[in-house]
């Protein structure tokens, strides 16, 4: 029943090391699924790993800002993914990504609020340039 | 074009269908469960035609999530199709080809319509206008969209040279991507649904904002200064609208105690006042409200800034042409049914007659397939009905009157809709918890009716 | 107003845009909707209209006033012919005179609903635009039926006019003028002069001061618009406009502010029943009698000498300065377009700083520019 | 593999592959409209962890509010000519993808390696929304107003520093001055 092409990316995760993993395994039993916390772990650490990469490379401070929501975002994945499998109540994990999502909210607007004030004093936004402390 | 809109939405709707809340909309074991209790359930309620309705209650029994995308396909299938077919067909392929099946569904009416509504646009503004309208490709020009389609599709296909080349191919698949998924948990009538999300008005709500992005994109790739404008007003216009459209939202949410389309509407079922613009004095109020926000949603007349003709050549799509164009078009009419659509289920009793002894036609469990079916039918057509009367009026207002201005726009926004839905959907609350749902400001209720 | 610092933009608003009204191009200076400045570009549409006068007799020249205001081309047509006529002291007959009055007027009725009709298209209201041209078209059919154009007549000419009016046609225009007012003014104003957003659009909005607009010399509707009571069928009367009963619509600040956009439209709403009471009186009081001088008919040759002469157009003064030298052709042809002078205001009206993108539209409309005339 | 979960995998690679391209974009508004397939992967990735709630939270605040953000931002602070580049810093690229891979490493060996105690995901026998709707209100009160609050102050804050300064204020010192003035007239 498994499409080739899955099973080939299925033998991609299993040399990441997914393979055997006890929850993958202890879900299949139930629901024969063979998606489990470890895959959603992986993605949420290259997404990570990505948003880290964006922000020491990157200069520009609306891109800084979006590596800054790609680290937000793959925690939050992090929290919903162990909610449903490590948590007793699944919808704690959510509630706090839910937190999170409205938080970055205030947080992406007052980051462009500042960049803003920063491009109309210094006319640039790349981060390098913004050096004085004063105006 | 319209495919890779209508793909991508199929693969939103996998993602939402595959929740697999159910855990299996794969799970072959209970999928044959559900057949066998979605035959228990139908014959139990001697209901022939309302299968996904038996489905879903079935689902509920189970405790599972019914909301399955085309779960009445699927019914239809389980019942109908797979017991008499010599092989297995893997269920993969089946969920596959039933989401694609309900997407192709949802685009064909969306098209269908659309050729209707441009001719009722044309035929409407024409008579309000003292003129006739297109009189020559069919009686009373019935053809004339038809026509204007194939001249759409056979048009040359511009892409300007300093236009960012993919953005610009991507963003009408976007907008039309993000209207045709809104199409996802809408009612047709009753039972008659692509997915009955738990969350759909608030999926409706997300969802519209990918249509932002869409155009958005389509300004800003055109590389055009009057596109920038477009885009930048559309941006600001439909955000902020939003908000007002969104405590509306809220306001019905309240009142019915679901997110769920289906269950608003069947909240409303009864005498005509039972609708909700006739709950409380302040859903009224609030209906009007949603009404003007909604027209500022779908870019028409009097908000029709990011397009304004007279001001910005042709807003966001000023360097599109032929089919991409099309799409463009295509997706405005859409959004004017969806948003005419899902005011009738909010405020005007969705595929209710209003009558009581028309509703109940094929309602009972004791009526005969035939009195079910017309039931079935006749809540359909008293759905499309109505929403095609709230486009009507759309279209009415736009050929009525002038446009505003940006500032305009945003005061009405901030500083009218937004108080008066604000104070309307405290005082609805309030006199929801006060008065239940007794309808007609609850007066019925006072006089014992 | 704005509190978020922007960048600056041009913006190229023309040669080929909805609403310019013709070949019209304005490069706008925008922070982002509000405009900071504005600059007028004329000259797409320039056809040495002086030039060819000096090279063509004076009868041929009519044909090219027409093409001026080409949707106003009567006035144009008896401002020159008046002006030639000034120059070789010709007494028109009578009948030709009120035939001349009647034409021009209904002209103007043209002239302002068209005017009417695109200025709701800018601001976004498409079906006042059809229902201007409903009615206009009526005018135009009578214009056909009285010397077979639509819009470039060349009906008035040096000595009286082409064709005699018929009974048939005065019957015509007495319909029209039944039909027209005051039913059609009044569903006109319930439609677009007194929508609530209509107002909200152009009451308040480039406002033109008394003495700026006579500072560029504006003049017409939108200098009335204004408040002046400028009007030269009254102050200067020409042909026979002294003998009718009428009144000059100013602008009153009604919604708001003297001199805005709605002032200059409501002075040409007011002003089409204003021509319609001087059409109802010269149907009146129209004589028998010849329709043209023949004499001039068959030759035009004024003596030597200069003449300056200006008209009331539909959209402010028409005037023609005309220096002769003896012979059968004119030795020099001035033009003074009304248009061209109103259009010069554009820019102070739109770079105060209290302008958007939207507003420039209504602007141009309100101050309602031919382009065919500004160019010449 | 049922097919649900290859819908994971689907999701997966929307929410990564656009997320690494980014880092090899030059145009700033196609890194935002990357930033939007991702977002849209991870959208979808809630969906499939059985949050719809939170999957459409995600669609509604970052590609409605905060992606439409960006993009405003990219418009008010780029000059007019289009397309919009932005420029790397040489020095740091090569340094920032390995101290990247090695977080990224570290981590997958984390998640890979640890003995999650994980249970077999519970069924999902109602929606969540009425929980999620319950829970803020009784036991995450307290998180729930702070957010608002906090919420409020940003958004009052992010208008306050967005304004421009007034012309005759040339530093922070004279719009300082002029903020008191205000706060004593109220």
């Amino acid at each position: 029943m498994t499409p080739g092409l899955f099973q080939g990316l299925q033998v991609v995760l299993s040399t990441l090391g997914a393979e055997g993993v006890p929850a993958a395994n202890a879900a299949a039993t139930v629901l024969e699924s063979s998606i489990g916390l470890h895959h959603y772990l992986v993605v949420s650490a290259l997404v990570f790993g990505i948003g880290i990469m964006v922000i020491i490379i990157r200069r520009n401070a609306i891109v800084l800002l979006m590596g800054l929501e790609l680290i937000l975002n793959s925690a939050g994945l992090n929290f919903v993914a162990f909610g449903k499998y490590v948590a007793a109540d699944r919808i704690d994990g959510q509630m706090v990504t839910l937190f999170l999502i409205v938080i970055a909210a205030a947080e992406a607007s007052l980051a462009l609020a500042i960049i803003l004030n920063i491009f109309n004093s210094l006319n640039t936004i790349e981060v390098d340039e913004a050096k004085s402390l004063k105006g | 074009m319209s495919a890779a809109g209508v793909l991508l939405t199929g693969f939103l709707l996998l993602g939402q269908t595959a929740d697999p809340a159910a855990p299996a909309s794969g799970d072959a074991a209970l999928a044959v469960a559900a057949q066998e209790a979605a035959a228990e359930a139908s014959m139990a309620q001697g209901e022939s035609v309302d299968i996904a309705g038996a489905a879903r209650a079935l689902a509920r029994e189970r405790g599972t999530n019914a909301d399955q995308g085309g779960i009445w396909i699927e019914a239809l299938w389980n019942q109908v199709i797979d017991p008499y077919l010599p092989f297995t067909v893997p269920e993969w392929l089946l969920v596959a080809v039933t989401l694609l099946l309900v997407c192709a569904l949802v685009f064909g009416f969306i098209n269908v319509y659309a050729l209707f509504a441009v001719w009722l646009e044309r035929k409407v503004s024409a008579h309000i206008q003292c003129r006739l309208g297109p009189m020559e490709v069919g009686p009373h020009g019935l053809l004339q969209s038809i026509a204007d389609g194939i001249k759409l599709t056979a048009k040359e296909d511009i892409i300007p040279r300093l236009a960012d080349r993919p953005l610009f191919i991507l963003a009408p698949i976007l907008v039309f991507t993000g209207v045709l998924m809104r199409f996802v948990p809408l009612p047709f009538g009753q039972n008659l649904t692509a997915s009955d999300l738990d969350l759909g008005l608030f999926f409706v709500a997300a969802v519209g904002s990918v249509e932002v992005i869409g155009v958005i994109m389509a300004g800003w790739a055109s590389n055009n200064k009057w596109s920038l404008f477009g885009t930048i007003r559309t941006a600001t216009q439909m955000v902020s609208y939003e908000i007002p459209i969104g405590i509306a939202f809220v306001a019905v949410i309240v009142s019915a105690g679901s997110m769920s389309l289906q269950e608003i509407v069947a909240a409303q079922r009864g005498w005509f006042f039972h609708w909700y613009v006739l709950e409380n004095p302040f859903l009224t109020v609030l209906s009007i409200v949603y009404l003007i926000a909604s027209l500022a949603e779908c870019k028409r007349a009097p908000f029709d800034l990011p397009e304004a003709e007279s001001e910005l050549v042709c807003g966001f799509h000023t360097e599109y042409s032929g089919m991409r164009f099309g799409l463009f078009f295509l997706s405005e009419y859409a959004a004017m049914y969806l948003v005419s659509a899902v005011a009738v289920v909010l405020f005007f009793g969705g595929w209710w007659t209003g009558l009581p002894f028309l509703d109940d036609l094929g309602m009972s469990p004791t009526s005969s397939p035939i009195a079910s079916l017309l039931g079935f039918l006749l809540k359909a057509s008293v759905f499309v009905s109505k929403a095609v009367f709230l486009v009507f009026v759309q279209v009415w207002v736009r050929w009525t009157l002038p446009r505003v201005r940006l500032d305009q726009m945003m005061h009405l926004c901030w500083k009218v809709l937004l108080p008066v839905s604000l104070v309307c959907l405290v005082g609805s609350t309030l006199w929801h918890l006060a008065c239940g749902g007794s309808g007609l400001y609850g007066l019925p209720a006072l006089l014992g009716f | 107003m704005p509190d978020i610092k922007t960048e600056e933009m041009l913006l190229n608003m023309g040669p080929q845009h909805p609403s310019t009204h013709g070949v019209f191009r304005v490069v706008i200076r925008t922070d982002g909707e509000m405009v900071l400045e504005s600059e007028s570009h004329i000259g797409y549409l320039h056809r040495c209209f002086e030039k060819v006068a000096e090279n063509n007799t004076y009868i041929q020249v009519v044909p090219y006033t027409d093409r001026m205001d080409y949707l106003c081309a009567m006035a144009n047509n008896l401002g020159y012919a008046q002006t030639v006529e000034k120059l070789m002291k010709l007494e028109v007959p009578e009948r030709a005179q009120y035939i001349r009055v009647i034409v021009t007027e209904l002209n103007r009725i043209a002239s302002h609903l068209l005017a009417f009709g695109t200025y709701g298209m800018d601001i976004g209201a498409i079906t006042p635009f059809l229902y201007a041209f409903r009615d206009r078209e009526m005018i135009l059919k009578i214009f056909e039926k009285l010397c077979g154009q639509r819009l470039n007549y060349s009906y008035v000419r040096v000595g009286g006019v082409t064709f005699d009016i018929t009974e048939e046609i005065l019957a015509d225009i007495q319909r029209f003028c039944d039909y027209f007012e005051p039913d059609t003014i009044k569903e006109y104003n319930e439609l677009l002069s007194y929508n609530g957003i209509f107002i909200s659009r152009t009451a308040k909005v480039g406002v033109l001061p008394a003495d700026l607009a006579l500072s560029y010399g504006v003049t017409g509707p939108s200098l009335r618009g204004s408040g002046v009571k400028r009007d030269l069928r009254k102050d200067e009367p020409y042909s026979i406009y002294d003998r009718f009963e009428f009144d000059i619509p100013v602008g009153t600040g009604e919604m708001g502010a003297l001199g805005d956009c709605w002032d200059r439209y409501m002075v040409r709403v007011l002003e089409m029943t204003e021509s319609v009471k001087i059409i109802r009186q010269a149907l009146a009081d129209i004589p028998a009698g010849d329709f043209c001088d023949k004499k001039a008919f068959r030759g035009v040759k004024p003596p030597k000498g200069e003449v300056y002469h200006k008209i009331e157009g539909a959209r402010g003064e028409v005037g023609f300065y005309i220096v002769s030298d003896g012979t059968t052709k004119p030795y020099r042809v001035k033009a003074r377009g009304p248009s061209f002078c109103n259009i010069s205001v554009l820019d102070a009206l739109t770079s105060r700083g209290d302008c958007m993108v939207a507003d420039m539209v209504a602007i141009i409309g309100s101050l309602d520019i031919v382009m065919g005339e500004v160019d010449r | 593999m049922s097919f649900s979960d290859s819908i994971f995998w689907v999701f997966a690679t929307t929410a990564v592959v656009p997320a690494f391209l980014i880092l090899f974009t030059r145009s700033i508004v196609r890194m935002a409209f990357l930033l939007l397939g991702s977002l849209a992967g991870f959208a979808g990735l809630y969906l499939q962890l059985n949050a719809a709630f939170l999957g459409f939270t995600q669609v509604m605040v970052y590609i409605g509010g905060i992606l439409i953000l960006f993009l405003f931002g990219v418009m008010l602070t780029q000059r007019s000519d289009i397309p919009v580049r932005e420029k790397v810093g040489p020095a740091l690229a090569v340094p920032g993808f390995f101290a990247g891979l090695l977080l990224m490493a570290a981590l997958l060996f984390i998640a890979l390696q640890n003995p999650w105690k994980t249970h077999p995901p519970v069924p999902v026998t109602e929606p969540d929304t009425p929980v999620i709707g319950i829970k803020l209100l009784s036991t995450y009160i307290l998180p729930f107003e702070a957010v608002s609050i906090l919420l409020l102050a940003a958004m009052v804050g992010a208008t306050y520093i967005a304004r421009v300064q007034a012309p005759g204020a040339p530093d922070g010192q004279a719009e300082l001055s002029d903020s008191n003035a205000e706060g004593r007239l109220e």
